[in-house]
């Protein structure tokens, strides 16, 4: 039982509490604040098994911008409605023998998996640089796409809300003009 | 010009009156009914100058024209004339022009369309009759119906979305299950010789197992016996008739029921020899059921179309009596029969058209005396009725007197040799000369006789047009009844070829 | 047991967690939460089987996942925010009228 | 002279056409010089062309018009024969049609359809020729369907009323069940011989080739034919009914002409009868049975033409117990003279209803001698001929049928004479009935009928008194011997000639016997003879309900067909197995549409749960079976 397999253990069991804290709060503020730890505890094990960029980037990206827009959203909708006062949907039951279904199905997959194939991995394989390098030659095209595309949604959505507005204005001029003549 | 040109442009002249038919405006229908009766009036003067042409007692193909159309599969386009499909080709050139005719005052709605459809249904009739290739053949067999279906679906009666809908999908569904067995059939070819190809000539000699056979005939006879109708598979030409318009009913009458036992004469019993012997004796039950069934049914219905109908099953049963008979006398009647159906029932379906556009009621119970208001009428429609009961003279006889004989002269020496189930067969097909005669006079008598009554007052009689159209279906009944001699002269030899090829699986040698 | 196979056992039940959170829970806004748990799951699971065969091209694929989650939940947000607007209650029952 | 039988049988079609076409439009005068002229064309060709037969010999004329039909090797040909037999036919048939349509012109004046009327009769002669001169059986056979078309066009010639209509479909359908035995018996001989040439079929008959079997049978078939057109017993249901016609049209279809068509058939094709001696015993049987059964049924009829047309069947069924005892010839001797004076009758009786307006019931009748003299001097001739007394025509055609049925090689039996010998009394008897209540005794008519009873006018009565005269002299003809070559009389069990005399003596005996019955019985206005029908009530009432055979034949046959036709095809085989089942298919996708759409339910949680569902499902499949 090495160091880092405790690490790990402590990591992994983190996550697993958050995860299963998230079913019993009723508060949606208090569920992201549980997510938050399960992501946090992830980037840890990302670290421990030596995938610092990743670890860097999980935290990043999925905490810092992720998590930060959903608890706006959980502020903005601050509704204390029916969904609040009742935490679990009428499938409760049928949810939960759903996931003992599940999990017994991955389990039992696991346990009749091969064992894998040993592959020597070269100490510095996941450095920054060795990332960087990939990163630049190989991948760059693909990035560079995904944002172009990216782009051309912003403005086909923003083109999209201008012609809805002005649709809007006419309709109340002419529902203006309309009421005169009615 | 060659006989075979004139062939190709017998089928293609109602593609080109529908292309011509398209230029002329909606409005003006005198035109749009003058360029097809023109159309159609050159397309019988064609057929019958190339039936003059046909050569009786010359085996094989006459006028044959066969081009690659997908060579990868082995498929041609691939038309001809033989004895088969020489007088049922007449017989749809013939009705062409009648049915136009028949339709001037009929049809007032979405004229052009209409006889865009007729020019389409001739051409894929034709196409059907003419094709000698099985993939020409098949998709002939398919584009029919697309033209029928509309005809009943927009120009039918109350309830012709049903009756159309129950019509194609029948239909339809028959023939998927032929397609199965001619993919199975190509797939036999490509693998026996090599060279794959679709052409009857080579499809007949293809010696399948008889267990083989008796599939692949299960499946075609199934597609054709819907078509003919034969009776468990009939429910639909009821109603397809009753909500047909009346140029609809004369052609679904007048051929599209031949289809199916052409379908049988030329590709059904032909191409699986061995199953067809097998199959004999249900089919031969099946017609005489037909027959009695038919017969028994058109007495108890009050609907005068349903009456024709449930005739044309009764008289189609004795095609198939004929053609599972395997002897010249069988099948040459059975062939004069489809001719003669074609003509009988046409006519009376036109004659119902006729009572229909003036009295606007099917039911034989609003009308009474006819012979009175309607003395023309009445006399057309009695000759027609006798030639439906097959009265001598007419051309209803010719067909039933042969069949009935061929049916006995085959059933005899099985009886002698013990079998003696055809022979009852064929007597009880005897009896049905009864039941037909005892509904058509009944239908007779309630419609021409007793006092005269009918839904509307001061009816007009028939118009030179219409008196002319029956006139020529009369003519031609008389023809056949008392002349079928050249007739049966230029069938004779295909006939011969039909039984050898059958009766050369059964015993080897030829029984006359 | 070692570390590769406990991982992948974790990462197949926070996926399991994930999916099974969504049917439970009444509220949209968790709902959507739990997505975002599967997806984690499922990057764990990558992450392992890049870290096991030393493939550089796994990190650039975590990376993508990363721009995808993202991208996501930019949509997913938003479109929560026009529902609700009309809707004016976070129960997904009150809009099963959506089916059509 | 070849064309010359064409010619003959072509007058009556010609003149069925001119006048179906343009005898409405140009007038009687125009109608009657057609419709009688042609006839009597026909007559005089037929004289011709019998004394051409005569000049050469009695050779048979053979004239091959077309061929109809060649199929394979077998040849149809359109083709007419003349031997003695049919010329004898030929000149029956149309001398007295003839006769009968100058009766016509008479009885028909006024008429509104009087062409068509015409017509009809023209086309009736035409297909009768066809029937006559035939060589072959299907020449024949089409002019046997041809006359069932003119008797049911001519039955229900008055359409308007209904039943006069369903009288002639009921003439047309019992007709068309004995054509469908002779097509049977046809197709048979077809079958045997390989030609339908009715000179070749005896000629195999007589070689012996055929065996007996197939002979008894095709005797058999082509008799049911014969009694669906001669109205034997099993088929006799629609000649009395077949009185709905106009009264020549009974007179030459249902008594002189068309119901002798079945006895030609017996008499042309003898070759096949003396080949099958069951099927001759069973013609003898029938056609005794028939003549007994209508004599009673007849001494009950109360109309005037009812009487005759079964008084027509039982003469019929004599001439089939003489075919049926071998004794060709003088059946055709009896249908030659029964032609006259049943012609005579009918006639007869047809101008005391136009003498009486209509009136057809002998109830009301009575006292006419007086009144119509020459109506009544005919038929008092021809009631004498019809019942057999010496000098008469029925006297020696019916004796001579009477000594066959005793004496004939073939089948002659005392039986057969015994119950001939009553029929024959009761014939008398009937006959007399019928003139006593009509022409003699009180006048029981209607005041309004009697006072402007009037004779009918001359083209009627001139023809009643050529019949008569016919009626009287018919008798002297020799006809057997004259047929002898083609109809060789039976070999005889016995030949004593004193036994012929008293068989002549007791015949004689017998009719007056019936006439002196009938003076009693029906004397003075019928008074006894109404006791003794109290007496024997439920007898009387059997008689009169014509031994209810329609009743029967509509229960057992006609309602169970219609039952069967409508319950068993149209609502149990059409409507619920056939379109049930259609349906039924259509339903069942529907429904197994409908349980499919339950799934989406609109809620998030439900299809979460789905899709969990799935994923398990896959992975098992994907661990488990890849």
């Amino acid at each position: 039982m090495t160091i880092e397999t405790v690490f790990l253990m402590v990591f992994a069991l983190g996550s697993l509490t958050g995860a299963v804290a998230m079913f019993f709060l009723r508060h949606p503020m208090r569920v992201a604040l549980a997510l938050i730890g399960t992501m946090v505890s992830l980037a840890a094990i990302y670290a421990q098994l030596g995938m610092h960029v990743i670890a860097v980037f999980q935290v990043l990206v999925y905490v810092g911008a992720v998590m930060v827009f959903m608890i706006y959203a959980i502020m903005l909708l601050d509704v204390r409605d029916r969904s609040f006062t009742e935490r679990f949907s009428p499938l409760l039951v049928a949810g939960l023998a759903g996931l003992l279904l599940l999990l017994g199905v991955l389990i039992d997959g696991l346990l009749r998996g091969q064992p894998f194939p040993a592959v020597d991995v070269p100490p510095d394989a996941f450095s920054v640089s060795t990332f960087a390098i990939v990163f630049m030659e190989q991948f760059w095209v693909y990035f560079a796409l995904t944002a172009v595309l990216l782009l051309v949604a912003e403005i086909a959505a923003s083109a999209v809300i201008d012609i809805r507005r002005r649709g809007q204005d006419v309709a109340a001029v002419r529902a203006e003009r309309g009421d005169d003549h009615g | 010009m060659s006989e075979a040109l004139a062939l190709n442009l017998l089928l293609f002249l109602p593609v080109i009156g529908g292309v011509l038919l398209l230029a002329l405006p909606e409005r003006r229908a005198d035109l749009v009914r003058g360029l097809a009766m023109v159309v159609l009036l050159a397309q019988l003067a064609l057929a019958a100058w190339l039936y003059l042409r046909f050569q009786a007692g010359v085996p094989g193909l006459q006028f044959e024209t066969r081009l690659p159309w997908i060579p990868a599969w082995g498929v041609h386009y691939h038309i001809a004339l033989d004895g088969l499909n020489l007088l049922l080709v007449l017989l749809t050139a013939f009705l062409g022009p009648i049915v136009v005719a028949g339709a001037f005052t009929s049809i007032t709605k979405d004229v052009k369309l209409f006889h865009g459809m007729v020019m389409f249904i001739q051409f894929t009739m034709l196409g059907t009759f003419l094709a000698q290739d099985l993939f020409l053949f098949y998709v002939f067999w398919e584009a029919m119906l697309i033209p029928m279906f509309l005809m009943i679906g927009i120009w039918g009666g109350e309830r012709r979305i049903y009756a159309t809908l129950k019509f194609f999908l029948y239909t339809a569904f028959g023939s998927i299950l032929m397609l199965a067995a001619i993919i199975y059939l190509a797939h036999t070819v490509l693998s026996a010789d090599g060279t794959p190809s679709f052409a009857f000539a080579d499809l007949y000699e293809l010696g399948l197992g008889v267990q083989v056979q008796t599939l692949l005939l299960a499946a075609f006879a199934l597609s054709f016996a819907i078509k003919v109708p034969m009776v468990p598979l009939h429910t639909w030409l009821p109603d397809a008739h009753v909500e047909a318009p009346t140029a609809g009913s004369v052609i679904l009458a007048g051929v599209l029921l031949k289809m199916g036992t052409y379908g049988f004469l030329k590709l059904g019993f032909p191409l699986f020899p061995d199953a067809a012997l097998l199959a004999t004796p249900l089919i031969m039950t099946l017609a005489v059921i037909s027959i009695i069934y038919g017969a028994g049914l058109a007495l108890v219905q009050d609907d005068i179309k349903k009456i024709i109908a449930y005739s044309s099953v009764s008289h189609l049963g004795y095609v198939m009596l004929g053609l599972v008979t395997y002897n010249l006398l069988g099948v040459q009647g059975a062939i004069i029969q489809m001719v003669s159906h074609g003509l009988v029932a046409g006519g009376l379906f036109l004659m119902v058209g006729m009572i229909y556009e003036r009295c606007h009621s099917r039911d034989l119970a609003d009308y009474g005396g006819l012979a009175k208001l309607l003395p023309a009428y009445s006399v057309f429609f009695m000759i027609l009725t006798l030639a439906a009961i097959g009265l001598p003279t007419t051309s209803g006889f010719t067909g039933e007197f042969l069949v009935l004989l061929g049916a006995f002269h085959s059933a005899w020496p099985q009886f002698e040799q013990g079998v003696s189930y055809p022979l009852v067969l064929a007597s009880l097909a005897v009896l049905g000369i009864v039941l037909g005669a005892l509904y058509m006079l009944r239908l007779a008598r309630r419609l021409l006789f007793g006092e005269a009554r009918a839904p509307v007052a001061g009816l007009r009689d028939l118009s030179l047009r219409e008196m002319g159209i029956l006139g020529v279906l009369v003519l031609a009944v008389f023809y056949i009844g008392l002349f079928p001699n050249d007739f049966l002269q230029k069938t004779e030899q295909a006939a011969m070829e039909y039984q050898e090829r059958i009766l050369a699986a059964r015993d080897g040698e030829v029984e006359r | 047991m070692d570390d590769t196979t406990f991982l992948l056992a974790l990462s197949g039940m926070l996926f399991a967690l994930g999916l099974v959170g969504v049917i439970v829970r009444r509220n949209l806004l968790v709902m959507l939460m739990f997505l975002e748990l599967m997806l984690n799951g499922v990057i764990l699971s990558l992450v392992v089987f890049t870290q096991m065969l030393g493939a550089e091209a796994g990190a650039v694929l975590v990376f993508l996942v990363f721009v995808v989650a993202a991208a996501e939940i930019a949509i997913a947000v938003p479109i929560l925010l026009l529902l609700v607007r009309t809707g004016r209650t976070l129960d997904p029952g009150a809009y099963a009228g959506l089916k059509g | 002279m070849n064309g010359l039988l064409t010619l003959l049988v072509l007058l009556p079609l010609a003149g069925f056409l001119v006048n179906g076409l343009l005898g409405r439009r140009l007038g009687p005068v125009f109608v009657n010089v057609v419709g009688v002229g042609l006839p009597l064309a026909a007559f005089g060709v037929a004289v011709w062309a019998w004394r051409i037969l005569e000049a050469g010999g009695g050779e048979p004329l053979i004239e091959t018009v077309f061929t109809w039909a060649l199929v394979g090797e077998h040849v149809f040909e359109v083709s007419f024969y003349l031997d003695r037999l049919s010329a004898v036919m030929a000149l029956i048939v149309t001398g007295v049609g003839a006769l009968i349509h100058i009766y016509s012109i008479g009885y028909m004046k006024g008429d509104e359809s009087y062409a068509r009327y015409f017509a009809y009769l023209n086309l009736f002669l035409f297909f009768m020729l066809l029937l006559v001169l035939g060589r072959s059986l299907l020449v024949l056979f089409v002019g046997w369907e041809g006359v069932g078309l003119a008797s049911y066009l001519l039955i229900g010639f008055w359409f308007q009323d209904v039943d006069k209509a369903r009288a002639g479909r009921k003439a047309f359908i019992t007709n068309r069940v004995g054509d469908a035995g002779f097509l049977l018996g046809m197709f048979l001989i077809f079958t045997a011989v390989g030609t339908l040439e009715m000179d070749q079929i005896n000629e195999a008959f007589a070689g012996g080739l055929i065996p007996v079997g197939i002979a008894t049978a095709a005797g058999i078939l082509l008799f049911i034919g014969a009694t669906g057109k001669s109205a034997q017993i099993p088929l006799h249901v629609w000649l009395p009914d077949a009185m709905a016609g106009p009264t020549p049209v009974s007179a030459l279809i249902h008594a002189a002409t068309m119901v002798t068509a079945g006895v030609y058939l017996v008499a042309r094709m003898s070759g096949v009868y003396l080949e099958a001696p069951a099927a001759s015993t069973l013609i003898a049987v029938i056609g005794l049975l028939t003549a007994f059964l209508a004599a009673t049924i007849a001494l009950v009829q109360t109309d005037i033409k009812k009487v005759l047309a079964y008084s027509t069947i039982s003469q019929l069924g004599f001439m089939f117990l003489a075919l049926g005892v071998g004794a060709y010839a003088v059946a055709v001797f009896h249908l030659f003279t029964h032609a006259f004076f049943k012609a005579a009758l009918f006639l007869g009786a047809g101008s005391v209803i136009h003498a009486l307006n209509g009136e057809q019931d002998i109830r009301r009748m009575g006292g006419l001698s007086r009144r119509i003299p020459w109506t009544s001097g005919t038929f008092l001739v021809a009631t004498a001929a019809i019942a057999g007394l010496p000098p008469l025509a029925g006297f020696f055609s019916k004796d001579e049928i009477l000594w066959f049925a005793l004496a004939s090689g073939q089948g002659g039996a005392f039986w057969l004479w015994l119950l001939g010998s009553v029929t024959a009394f009761l014939t008398a008897l009937y006959m007399f009935r019928l003139y006593w209540l009509v022409f003699l005794g009180r006048s029981r008519m209607a005041p309004e009928v009697a006072e402007h009873v009037h004779e009918s006018p001359w083209p009627m009565t001139s023809v009643l008194v050529v019949l008569a005269v016919f009626s009287v002299i018919a008798g002297w003809f020799a006809l057997p011997q004259y047929l002898a070559p083609l109809l060789p009389a039976p070999d005889l069990r016995f030949d004593w000639p004193i036994l012929h005399w008293a068989l002549i003596v007791f015949a004689v005996l017998v009719a007056v016997a019936g006439l002196v019955a009938a003076g009693v019985l029906y004397g003075n206005g019928g008074r006894r003879a109404e006791a003794i029908e109290r007496r024997f009530a439920r007898l009387y009432r059997v008689l009169a309900g014509k031994y209810y055979v329609d009743e029967i034949y509509e229960r057992l046959l006609q309602r169970p067909w219609l039952w069967i036709s409508d319950r068993v095809f149209l609502r149990l085989g059409d409507r619920i197995l056939l379109d049930g089942s259609l349906h039924g298919l259509a339903a069942l996708a529907r429904r197994g549409a409908e349980v499919l759409a339950r799934v989406q339910t609109g809620s998030l949680h439900w299809y979460a749960w789905m899709t969990l569902l799935g994923l398990v499902a896959v992975l098992i499949w994907m661990w488990r079976y890849v």
